[in-house]
């Protein structure tokens, strides 16, 4: 590995209407090294990477890149540059093809006056990037036909097309399930061979040792420090990003008895999960371990009565029923924190209070009537409760930090005294410190006697928490595993 | 999935068949023993010869009076076929065609007025290959390319009520059935300047503007307020044709001209909503009100006073004389340029005449 | 995969296609001279009007965005150009100046969504108003004749070249022109991403301003075209004249199966939506229903052709998650 | 941004209103008769269909269809109420306009057609049945009982200046809905559907049936508005209300409620329909011509559209 910097950072600092998220950071990428910045959600990361790749423009400080200082005014100019970004979530075009996809923007053109598009090369130059990241698909197939992984490769593949020199990669890693993940490694290693640099943003610490040469941790917009990958060990930039030590971050003690059975559902089947039978009783956290694309948000969406299921049975609370809808099971106080906060969770353009409340509005005012004492009280105490952090119950929640959004989705259900209530992803997009908190929500809420089924791709989140992880593949459930005899080895085993 | 498509089209295809099974007769029933049934009366008062024919055609076997145009096929293009007084027509015209045998297709656009689908009605006739024409245009110089065609067709046109422009000499008709709307807007603005004593402030209620009636009766009341200096006509206002509106726009007008004398409507729908404007501000003697058409409802309200004139267009005359005008050519004879149907202002005094019980 | 996609694509239009050549026969068998090349031939002549308004609302539309100005777009066009010829413009300079008054509402239009990124409908709904309001006072409400026999000539039914007549030409050439830029050009391209999603676009660094101004831009002069065409079958100029077109040219669109969500169909949809429109009004007439009756038939076809288009889709997006599994 | 400009924006369509009706009062020649016979009939009917419409675009829909159901049904009560079936009549009108609504409401919320669509479909074909059925036939001379409702009045200070019925009516309605939307947990529902429909119907809201219930409701006042009308021009006809689907999205545009739904709300719309009388009313007593009227309310509009977004800014610094 070489020493020469091809993108250096010079105290860059960036403030929106009078916040400064970011001050004064400083860094140095180097050619063919795998960069990782890690920081808490709100830490800066993204924002200083979205600087870096000119979607926003930096108030104070300056780039150089190659040794000469830069003007970033567009994204454009940035890719032809050679500094691109993969963004946290998808940017694709489900009605387009792969290759329209791949090359939105600037597809080839043949040379005349008017901008007439190239499909043949465009196909063909996209058949090349798939080949290399090991994709046998058409690249005229729709996007919307594709897998969730298939996509983010897509999304790579997007990325690579603008022969990148710098590639930023912001979370590539959170929709991927383990085994895709290594396959992204491998692609990793080959670009860095290539003398590419890719500049890594992740949460998941455990990932970082196999790919990282340089480790940057930023905390409230500063750099903490960096640090070579060698001398990191998990605990100490864990240390740097949250300043405080984290020992063990679950807490949970198992239950010893379970309580009553409070959902079970017989030969569960739709088109995306076929005859599945689980249970949940009280004071339990049973989790769904297995690949994005399983069929676990589809089960569980249909548990909650938002999608509908073709045959089998739920039975909740011990009476069975073959059709249900959202009204029914939130009335038997079953809660969904579902996967997609923003579209699905909250309404983001009311305020803090009236989303608490919302799910229990016909419990609070039993006539029909509101009562803004009443739901201010109501929301002020769950904002203590859970420590969402606001000036104010009306501040809209689009104005609210991933972390306490999710909180406030949480809020909601508690709000409505759930005795069950589904995570999909709990924790995903959220900073260590956030995370912490809602692993405490949930052991309060099962040693209240209530219950949990939660999904996560984050097996140590699952191991650390649940009573009981039941394996899906395929949309079938392939094993059920009580926390004892669980182990990462294992649940991936029965996942791919 | 193509299957539902199909099938659902089809499906539609059929509302459509039986849709079309029906209308031919359906609205006849339904208007028949309504409007013109008592309208039938109103010619036989007035000009006898016409009407008394119409009930003689019912007994079979009558000799036909104009033998060359029996059994011909005949369409008569008029502007609308929601609104009763083209009703009226419709039955003119038909009860016309079966005195004199021939085979009458009465049509009008969807949209009322729209030049654009009767130019498409026009060329229909020609597909169909009628015999005759009978033309009501609903603008007069935009259905002259149209017209053109018809020529060229060799199908001879009678044009009925609203005058085909012939300036640009291109076209040619074979005569003009006219109860037209420039008499129409003068005989009412006459009587209504009569009734305010030739002086005062006068108003005009039009309808959507850019219509070929509202600017022919428009013009044909300005020009007769035009020859009274005393008559100052102060604003003219569009209320669409429509008795709400004009409701409305009535109530702003009394407001910017307190001392109104005089209203002149376009068509009966928006005097009435004026008579109702006026009600309500009280003003109900102040000013006097002149519609046109001559619509049930405003012959009764002529009655009871509340509104001075109208002009009572008798439609079901005109459709039947353009017809008989129609049989009269294919049975060779002769016709003047024009065939003026008589019209007269319908007042208190004569308004029995018309009112249906 | 790629056979599956056509087959979807195909199904979607497939339905359409057999409407219209069932309607077509029926028609044929029914109505008495229906079936003569002269009325088919006015029948593509009516729907070349539509056509090419819709050519330009399905721009818009692909965006994800209403234009309701276009029908008094038409409108407007028709008094600019009919009042300058009456007062003896060269026929040229009538038809340029009333694009160019098209083109104008068209850049409002743009301008306000674009940059200003005040809502599409709103905006349009405004501008409806705006440029009726500007016709009837230029106009001052009354009908234009022309007296121009140059521009007579444009719709003269007499004025047929190759057999077709010079309105099917003009809208065909449109047509093709806009077809192509759609399916084969960059800015196409960015109107099919810009509507499938704003945010894509933009983080791949194409500007929304300028494809959204040229859209709108284009769907006004579109709609000035259908103006002017509209204008000279009648050869005068009438401020009523667009009166609620632009709905018709919406229900085109959407029933040739391009959704208000933008993204997704084409100009092909349109097409076959223009000539099912045109084959059913033209259709109806022929079997002499009466308009009232006609009212409800339309409405029901518009109901009926778009639930059926809503199943399609539903079962496309079943079909495709399930495929995700193999 | 300054306190002055910041109450402007707020209060920017209140100004505007202010500023028409000063217009307006010093050209006509008796002010006060003149804002009494505006606001007591003109603004009083158009009111209630508006109201409908508001509803709908709430929940991010829009509802084409409230003239031909207020045509529709105010017909097909009135052919009972002219054989003296008054109540009957009404009932019957009021049951016409709700199951048409209802019709709309089930094609948006179960079939998930776009409202744009559904209720313009459903316009045609209701628009059609009213003139087929009748044959354009109009029904006039109703008895007193009926058109009283209309006619009459509450208090009656002159025979022009006094608290009309319709006025009251009107109000009565426009109360019920500022309490149904702002106080109640269905309102509160109404908001979230426009705003964000799948996040409400996770919370366990019955989505399909608000939007049910909404454009019910937006049928069963444009029924209302029908009758209302029929009562005090004396006459059903089966052309009236063409233009009432437009007026009504205008005047809600101007009134400030948001086309995207949830953002909004009946308070804006009286506003808004008072701007678009008072201005119709403006123009006539200045006696300007009537052809400059649709020019005219679409500048309106794209001035309350840019006010809007002003302040929709200013309130996003605010919560920043």
């Amino acid at each position: 590995m070489h020493d020469d910097v091809i993108l250096e950072i010079r105290n860059v600092s960036k403030s929106f209407s009078g916040v400064q998220v970011l001050s004064g950071i400083n860094m140095r990428v180097r050619k063919g090294e795998v960069h990782v910045v890690v920081g808490e959600n709100g830490a800066g990361k993204s924002t200083l990477m979205k600087i870096i790749s000119g979607v926003y423009q930096k108030d104070g400080g300056e780039l150089l890149f190659e040794g000469k200082p830069i003007e970033v005014k567009s994204i454009r100019q940035m890719q032809e540059m050679g500094i691109s970004i993969i963004h946290q979530e998808f940017n694709l075009l489900p009605n387009r093809t792969i290759a329209q996809n791949i090359f939105l923007g600037r597809e080839p053109v043949k040379k005349r006056g008017i901008p007439v598009i190239d499909i043949e090369e465009m196909n063909a130059k996209s058949r090349e990037l798939l080949g290399f990241l090991g994709l046998n698909v058409d690249p005229r197939t729709r996007v919307s036909s594709l897998g969730i992984a298939q996509q983010q490769m897509i999304e790579v593949a997007k990325a690579l097309s603008f022969k990148s020199k710098v590639l930023i990669m912001d979370e590539p890693t959170a929709t991927l399930t383990r085994n895709e993940i290594s396959k992204l490694f491998e692609i990793i290693r080959k670009l860095k061979n290539e003398g590419v640099s890719i500049i890594y943003i992740s949460h998941r610490l455990e990932e970082l040792k196999e790919i990282a040469d340089t480790i940057s941790v930023l905390r409230d917009g500063a750099l903490v420090g960096t640090l070579d990958a060698k001398e990191a060990t998990t605990d100490k930039i864990i240390k740097m990003m949250v300043g405080r030590e984290i020992t063990n971050q679950y807490h949970r003690e198992f239950c010893t008895e379970v309580g009553e059975e409070v959902l079970r559902i017989d030969n569960l089947s739709s088109y995306r999960f076929k005859n599945v039978s689980l249970k949940v009783h009280r004071g339990e956290i049973v989790g769904i371990s297995g690949l994005v694309g399983a069929g676990r948000t589809e089960l569980i969406k249909a548990i909650f009565g938002f999608d509908r299921f073709e045959s089998g049975e739920v039975v909740l609370f011990g009476k069975k029923y073959r059709r249900l809808n959202t009204s029914m099971t939130t009335r038997l106080k079953v809660g969904l924190v579902p996967e997609d906060r923003k579209d699905e969770g909250v309404i983001v353009e009311m305020p803090i209070r009236e989303n608490i409340v919302h799910a229990s509005l016909s419990q609070l005012f039993k006539n029909g009537i509101l009562n803004k004492k009443t739901e201010t009280e109501t929301a002020n105490k769950y904002v203590k409760e859970l420590g969402i952090v606001t000036n104010s119950i009306d501040k809209h929640v689009m104005y609210l930090s991933g972390g306490n959004q999710q909180k406030v989705v949480v809020a909601k259900w508690l709000c409505a005294q759930c005795d069950l209530i589904l995570f999909d992803e709990p924790t995903r997009g959220i900073d260590v410190g956030a995370r912490e908190e809602i692993y405490e929500i949930m052991n309060a809420l099962v040693k209240q006697g209530k219950a949990v089924l939660m999904i996560s791709s984050d097996m140590p989140e699952l191991l650390g928490l649940c009573d009981r992880i039941y394996v899906m593949k395929d949309g079938r459930i392939t094993q059920e595993f009580s926390h004892s005899e669980a182990t990462q080895e294992k649940l991936l085993a029965c996942s791919i | 999935m193509k299957r539902i498509a199909l099938l659902l089209l089809v499906a539609v295809m059929i509302a459509a068949l039986v849709g079309c099974a029906q209308p031919a007769e359906q609205p006849a029933q339904s208007e028949a023993p309504a409007a013109p049934a008592a309208e039938t009366k109103a010619p036989e008062a007035t000009q006898a010869p016409a009407a008394t024919e119409a009930p003689a055609s019912e007994e079979p076997e009558s000799q036909y009076k104009y033998p060359g145009a029996v059994g011909k096929k005949a369409t008569m293009i008029l502007k609308d076929l929601t609104n009763p007084v083209w009703l009226e027509a419709r039955e003119g015209g038909l009860a016309a065609a079966e005195e004199f045998g021939m085979d009458l297709e009465v049509v009008a656009p969807i949209e009322s007025n729209n030049n654009e689908e009767q130019i498409a009605l026009v060329q229909q006739v020609i597909a169909q290959k009628k015999d005759i024409l009978i033309m009501c245009p609903a603008d007069s110089t935009g259905i002259v390319p149209a017209i053109e065609e018809v020529n060229a067709a060799n199908i001879p046109v009678i044009n009925l009520n609203t005058k085909i422009n012939t300036d640009s000499g291109t076209v040619h008709y074979e005569t003009f059935v006219v109860a037209d709307n420039t008499i129409c807007g003068t005989l009412c603005a006459e009587e209504l300047v009569r009734l305010a004593g030739e002086e005062g402030e006068a108003v005009i209620l039009e309808g959507p503007s850019g219509g070929q009636v509202t600017i022919d009766l428009s013009n044909a009341a300005q020009a007769v307020f035009k020859k009274y200096p005393n008559i100052k006509l102060v604003d003219i206002q569009n209320a669409k044709f429509d008795r709400a509106t004009a409701f409305n726009t009535t109530q702003n007008l009394l407001q910017a001209h307190p001392n109104l004398k005089i209203i002149f409507s376009c068509n009966d729908e928006m005097a009435l909503g004026a008579v109702e404007a006026l009600k309500e501000a009280g003003k109900l003697d102040q000013v006097v009100v002149g519609g046109i058409d001559g619509n049930q409802d405003a012959l009764k309200a002529i009655k009871e006073g509340t509104m001075e004139v109208t002009v009572y267009k008798n439609f079901w005359l005109q459709a039947y004389t353009a017809v008989e005008a129609a049989a009269k050519f294919l049975d060779g004879q002769k016709l003047d340029e024009k065939i003026l149907v008589e019209l007269e202002a319908v007042t208190p005094a004569n308004v029995d005449k018309y009112l249906k019980n | 995969m790629k056979q599956k996609k056509l087959n979807f694509q195909n199904r979607e239009k497939l339905g359409l296609v057999i409407g219209i050549v069932v309607l077509f026969i029926i028609m044929s068998i029914l109505a008495e001279g229906f079936f003569s090349w002269y009325n088919i031939h006015n029948l593509l002549r009516d729907s070349s009007i539509l056509l090419v308004v819709a050519t330009g609302m399905t721009l818009v539309i692909l965006l994800g965005k209403i234009d309701m100005s276009a029908g008094s777009v038409m409108s407007l066009t028709a008094i600019v150009t009919t009042i300058l010829l009456a007062n003896g413009a060269h026929v040229v300079v009538a038809l340029l100046a009333g694009l160019a008054s098209g083109a104008l509402i068209g850049l409002l239009n743009g301008y306000l969504v674009g940059i200003q990124k005040l809502d599409h409908f709103v905006t349009t709904f405004a501008t409806m108003s705006l440029a009726k309001g500007l016709a009837l006072v230029i106009c001052d409400g009354d009908i234009i004749n022309t007296g121009n026999n140059d521009f007579k000539a444009i719709g003269a039914s007499t004025s047929v070249f190759l057999g077709l007549h010079v309105h099917i030409w003009i809208v065909a050439a449109i047509f093709a022109v806009m077809l192509f830029v759609l399916t084969k050009t960059k800015f196409g391209y960015r109107v099919y991403s810009i509507g499938g999603s704003e945010q894509a676009a933009m983080l791949a660094g194409i500007s929304t301003r300028g494809t959204y101004i040229l859209s709108f831009l284009i769907s006004g002069l579109t709609a000035s075209v259908g103006g002017i065409l509209l204008a000279s079958k009648a050869n005068n100029g009438n401020a009523t004249i667009g009166d609620g077109f632009e709905f018709s040219a919406i229900a085109t669109v959407i029933i040739g199966g391009t959704p208000f969500d933008g993204g997704r169909g084409g100009l092909v949809g349109t097409l076959i939506g223009a000539i099912l429109i045109s084959l059913l009004k033209n259709g109806l007439r022929f079997l002499n229903i009466t308009p009232s009756l006609q009212y409800v038939i339309i409405g029901l076809v518009i109901l009926v052709v778009i639930i059926t288009d809503v199943i399609i889709n539903e079962r496309r997006k079943l079909e495709e998650l399930r495929r995700v599994e193999q | 941004m300054s306190k002055v400009s910041g109450f402007i924006l707020k209060q920017s369509k209140i100004i505007l209103l202010v500023v028409i009706v000063v217009v307006a009062s010093i050209f006509a020649n008796n002010p006060i008769e003149n804002i009494f016979t505006v606001i007591m009939s003109q603004a009083t009917f158009m009111l209630i269909y508006c109201l409908g419409m508001t509803l709908a675009i709430l929940t991010g829909g829009l509802d084409l269809s409230v003239g031909s159901v207020a045509a529709f049904s105010s017909y097909i009560g009135a052919t009972l109420i002219i054989e003296g079936y008054v109540v009957p009549g009404i009932i019957v009108a009021l049951a016409i306009g709700a199951g048409i609504g209802a019709i709309n409401g089930l094609l948006i919320s179960k079939v998930k057609l776009s409202p744009f669509i559904a209720t313009y479909g459903m316009d045609w074909l209701v628009r059609g049945l009213v003139l087929f059925i009748l044959a354009g036939k109009k029904i006039f001379g109703f008895s007193p009982a009926f058109t009283s409702i209309s006619k009459g009045a509450v208090v009656e200070f002159t025979s022009t200046m006094k608290i009309s019925n319709p006025f009251v009516i009107a109000l009565v309605i426009f109360l019920v809905l500022l309490f149904l939307m702002r106080k109640t947990t269905f309102g509160r529902n109404v908001y979230c559907v426009g705003l964000n429909a799948s996040a409400t119907r996770i919370t366990g809201v019955n989505t399909d049936r608000i939007i049910t219930i909404i454009y019910t409701i937006s049928g069963l006042l444009a029924a209302i508005a029908g009758l209302l009308y029929a009562a005090v021009l004396d006459c059903a006809e089966p052309n009236m209300g063409t233009h009432y689907g437009l007026m009504a999205i205008a005047a809600t545009l101007v009134g400030g409620t948001a086309i995207t739904g949830g953002k909004g709300g009946v308070g804006n719309t009286i506003i808004g329909v008072l701007i678009m009388v008072f201005l119709t009313n403006a123009l006539a007593v200045l006696g300007v011509s009537h052809l400059w009227q649709e020019a005219v309310f679409g500048l309106v509009i794209i001035f309350a559209a840019l006010m809007e977004k002003a302040r929709q800014k200013q309130i996003a610094l605010l919560q920043m």
